[in-house]
């Protein structure tokens, strides 16, 4: 089990929000490395609409951080051909609802060129996208979808939750030789337009720093329950069990990070602690994250559960507009407590 | 052109941007200190199509409500000049139970089957559905037609090529606009698109490509006309580009840092040049002009009261409507 | 529990293949209602590449029985927007693995309207598509990715795995008021160029009749295991039941039929039965089909499972081309024979 | 044109027709007496390209190995006229451990890291990837070009457009061809196509719109030196539209009942066309063509012996390569 601390050598007590952290690993990997570049919509004087890019034109001009038409279609597919050819390119897609338009060139071509070459050709491609609802955008730009991504195999998966983790992992995101799907939450980048989170900004460490792709972190160690979850829904999970202990409730807190790979283990040895798993995820319920969570338990031994799980999703509906509706579907704090409370009780 | 029409394409204007005005003001009244995108009676994005008001008036005007419209992100103006309740339509920006799609929708989905009106947040992705609105009006042998509507940052994506070879290919009563505004949020057409025009692209599927250089509602009146009449009279498809201006952000919040021509935007707006010219033709005079401005005020505060005193939909029905029944 | 039989007052013995109950289902609504068109790629004088449609155009000729262009973006949007003006379309997606290329239309327009539009605009669609591998058609033609669909809210999800359930599964998809994907496995269809499949071809009668989309049918009764399956699997779940109940192995074979809706309770009371389960699906096995099947169990009493949940699934890989490898990722009898005693050893 | 260029082409077509044949000879032999199309030493859906030899031919004439190429699910002719090894290609239609992809890819999938060699059996989704490439080689200051290759059926895919529009703005070296062999599977050119030849698409991106009318490989070559040379200059792409023939079925075991030439196909096979041609000039006769078939049937013959005699995947290697270490 991995817990994961800002190491202690780190010079520095600076805080960043997270879009700022992701900003600095990608400025530091391009000065590292001339073929990462970065490409997609509003990336250049814009800064990315969720400021993914903020800074970024001015320092590496337009030669490396590329304003597209809107074509997703051509310019995915371009990072893939470019990977392909030994450049590292950042492609964006503005909201991973937009998938749609290019799943073809992401699943297809992206993800499968590597197999189907029987490894003699890598693509070193980070795809980062904005995730999540909160704010009233509508059902096709609030969608989490990361179910979707990680079911179809060849590429990878990570779910930054904090401005430590969004910098580690986008390193890492750019040094692997495989394809990475990067998926920021729009409620924690800290955007100075959305409703204020704490944990949005956090101690970074300047200096360069990797976290590894595929190990999940125990972000609250407990011994009643496990809360298994990711992205935004980590920090209410954080409060809800802060308020839990306060009843005497003590749960334990999983950030997965990374769906693909997905750290089994680190799930296992916490439900066989406290036998009783609750999963928090701003997906879909159903055919995605938190059924394969509960198929990781029952294929290994059912009877760590020693009472139903739960499921604190988005119940197979879209996303409503309407504030009220909205947050009666998304993974919100009182739907979290409320279930922990059924499960203790 | 009748001084009556010019009146009515005056009228239509000036409501559009009377009940988009009413939005800004809310939309913005209770998101302070800290402005929060997601607070307040109006929450989310907001798209408003100030400066965009001859496009949607001047081709609306050939348009009755068994005719349909896809729109895009930006789809009050259409909205409006189609005819579209404006009760409802404020209902849905307000998230209502009485809004076109109860709440569930809200302005960047906008859903009306009286006057067969809809719009998609996707980008391009309207135009399919309107061939096949089309495509339904024929098999139905109505004389119905479609303005399927994209923004010029649009053009470059793949479902606006592979609409235009279909209802070309099977001359589907459309007409397919290209409001083009000159920018696509922070891009401008220069930096997304190949060649100086999307007009010319109507040769790619051998149909009719119109451009209408400038924001003028009667140069876009004149030109819909025909291609409305070709599409009614079964000639197919008609590509229209049109020049027109963004007055105001991409979306509210968009401060417009990448905009140089951010100044001189205030003395292009279409509505007050119109005006003038109307004046100077002893076409308006402010009398008129006074009376058209109160009869739009008074239509969408009656909407907007209407929106606002309409319940907020219970969260324990978010479930419904996922499926048919 | 619903064991499904041929209506015993059905007129006839006559068997069809799976095609030709699907083209008879798909006739018989067009008689019934002109508002019902066939388009896609192929429809018309090939009579669809699986013939889906044959001798459709020569019945209903070109205005019902439409070919296109190669633009899936185009001609499913076109359904969907033919279906709001009150036309019930029937849409071919050639081969599932092609959805990348207009999964926008499908899953941002055709399955959202209903929703966005607050109940007052229906989409009464079927988008029909083939799926499955077996014949060395490599990672892009190959695939089910119902798991994929399932995930997304907004569509019903049929599959249907014999030529009965073909054809009535088929009826109430038109009849239906939703979009629904009606995914079709090559293997079942029955085709005279493809290795035979003795279940491709069986009693249909010849009337009208239906079978309800979100019933489950428990194909094979028992007591010592439950296999969960669906499509083309179940016949190879039902033959090595057949093998199993010689070594005294009593599987209860379930096949789904219908993914959205799910039909939880048939699952839950086999499993409460057998008190062991084993998912087979020829998806992908990650965050899909088996997980959620594992999430019902758990969700509602995870002490039902006595062992260990198995899963013989694609194992998140590509589909391999060669046969050796293809089928070695592919849920075959051996496979699934080797889960089952396993299970019960 | 040099008679050593015009024998060399003839050449390279023979190389690609007597692959070709041996494939389909394999190919049909052991899936009787009931054909299975998953049956036999090659499984599979099988695209052969034969009378398709002018297009690849008469371009990869100007490439070398550093220029790349993304073809489709119809890719032997290129590959071959591009100079991949004929055994691992031959390995990868076998489904062999010694194949481009070690049998993982098949026949639609080949990825050359040697010859910039890539395919996908999606319609029109090679085209992006291209564009890819050429940024590669633009970025890296090389002066390498990308053939992006189509049939006409895929012209009417979204990603067509996307692209052609993209490598314009961008001046991408890249050649786009589309290889018109008037069928995509049973729908005609004018079945799914709104404009008489795509050539005329070019115009929607401001960019060279080449036509060339028949199956000649000495035109296609010629044509083709102008757009790769505009490529290498740095000026941009060039669309060519190509006419050709599809001389077998879409696929094997398709019975191309719904198509009306079909009587007239064999006639116009391109190869034997081209060699009384270059038998009227004197620049072949029976030796030199004797020569040249027997040379192409030993290479090919070794390729497939080698083919054949490489191993088989093991089943337990069946989850390698999903992912690079
Ligand atoms: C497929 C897709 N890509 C990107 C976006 C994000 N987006 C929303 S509006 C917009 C710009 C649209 O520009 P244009 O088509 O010119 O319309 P305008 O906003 O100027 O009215 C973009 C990129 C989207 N909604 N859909
Ligand atoms: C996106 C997509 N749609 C459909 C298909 C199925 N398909 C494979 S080849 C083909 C016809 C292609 O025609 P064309 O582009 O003219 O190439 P040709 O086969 O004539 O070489 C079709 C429809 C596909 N592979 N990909
Ligand atoms: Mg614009
Ligand atoms: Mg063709």
């Amino acid at each position: 089990m991995v817990v994961t601390d800002i190491p202690k050598s780190s010079s520095t007590s600076r805080k960043l929000t997270t879009s700022k952290a992701m900003v600095e690993a990608i400025a530091l990997m391009m000065e590292r490395d001339s073929s990462v570049f970065v490409i997609g919509e509003d990336v250049g004087a814009y800064g990315g609409i969720f400021s993914s890019t903020t800074g970024l034109l001015e320092r590496f001009g337009p030669d490396r951080i590329i304003d597209t038409p809107i074509s997703e279609t051509a310019f995915i597919g371009l990072g893939t051909g470019a990977a392909v050819e030994g450049m590292r390119p950042i492609v964006e897609l503005m909201f991973v609802d937009f998938f749609g338009v290019a799943m073809d060139q992401i699943y297809n071509h992206m993800a499968k060129i590597h197999f189907e070459s029987g490894g003699s050709v890598k693509v070193p491609m980070v795809l980062m996208t904005a995730v999540g609802g909160g704010y009233s955008d509508g059902a096709q730009h609030s969608q989490c979808l990361w179910g979707t991504f990680a079911h179809l195999p060849g590429m990878k998966v990570v779910v930054p939750s904090s401005p430590y983790d969004a910098k580690g992992l986008m390193i890492s995101a750019i040094e692997d030789d495989n394809p990475v799907i990067y998926m920021f939450h729009k409620g924690i980048m800290g955007l100075p337009w959305m409703a204020k989170n704490s944990y949005a900004i956090d101690v970074v460490p300047e200096e360069y720093y990797s976290v590894p792709i595929g190990k999940a972190s125990v972000v609250r160690s407990g011994k009643d329950l496990t809360i298994v979850t990711l992205s935004l829904s980590v920090h209410h999970c954080l409060d809800v069990a802060e308020e839990a202990s306060r009843s005497g409730i003590d749960c334990e807190v999983i950030d997965l990070r990374s769906l693909v790979p997905l750290d089994r283990q680190t799930i296992l040895e916490s439900v066989a602690k406290t036998n009783k798993l609750l999963v928090v995820d701003e997906d879909y319920q159903s055919f995605g994250l938190s059924g394969e969570i509960a198929a990781v338990i029952v294929e290994s031994d059912p009877t760590l559960l020693k009472s139903p799980m739960k499921r604190v999703c988005v119940p197979d509906v879209p996303i409503p507009y309407a504030r009220s509706l909205e947050y009666a579907v998304l993974p919100s704090q009182a739907r979290i407590m409320d279930a922990i409370r059924q499960m203790v009780s | 052109m009748d001084d009556q029409v010019r009146i009515g394409l005056y009228q239509k204007m000036v409501l559009i941007r009377t009940f988009e005005e009413t939005i800004l003001r809310d939309y913005h009244a209770d998101k302070k200190p800290v402005w929060d995108i997601g607070a307040g009676l109006i929450p989310g994005e907001m798209h408003l199509s100030a400066g965009q008001e001859p496009v949607a008036v001047g081709i609306c005007a050939h348009l009755n409500k068994d005719d349909a419209i896809t729109a895009t992100h930006r789809p009050h103006h259409l909205a409006i000049a189609h005819g579209m309740d404006l009760g409802k339509l404020a209902g849905e920006i307000y998230g209502r139970e009485s809004g076109l799609g109860r709440g569930r929708g809200g302005h960047m989905h906008l859903f009306d089957p009286e006057t067969h009106f809809s719009c998609s947040g996707i980008i391009a992705e309207g135009f399919p559905p309107a061939l096949g609105q089309g495509f339904a009006f024929k098999r139905k042998g109505l004389s119905s037609v479609v303005v399927a509507v994209t923004g010029e940052g649009a053009a470059n994506q793949g479902a606006f090529h592979e609409s235009l070879n279909l209802a070309a290919l099977w001359k589907l009563p459309v007409v397919f606009v290209v409001e083009d505004n000159e920018w696509a949020i922070s891009v401008s057409r220069s930096a997304s698109t190949s060649v100086a025009s999307n007009a010319v692209r109507a040769e790619s599927y051998g149909i009719p490509g119109v451009l209408v250089e400038d924001n003028s509602v009667e140069k876009i009146y004149e030109a819909a006309a025909v291609a409305v009449d070709r599409a009614r009279a079964g000639q197919g498809p008609t590509l229209m580009e049109i020049r027109t201006l963004r007055l105001w952000g991409h979306f509210e919040g968009d401060a417009q840092g990448y905009r140089a021509d951010l100044d001189s935007v205030a003395s292009r707006d279409p509505i007050p040049l119109y005006e003038s010219q109307l004046r100077a033709s002893e076409i308006l005079d402010d009398q008129i002009v006074k009376e058209i401005k109160e009869e739009a005020m008074s239509k969408v505060e009656s909407a907007i009261e209407f929106a606002k005193a309409s319940p907020i939909p219970e969260p324990s029905s978010a479930l419904k409507y996922v499926f048919a029944e």
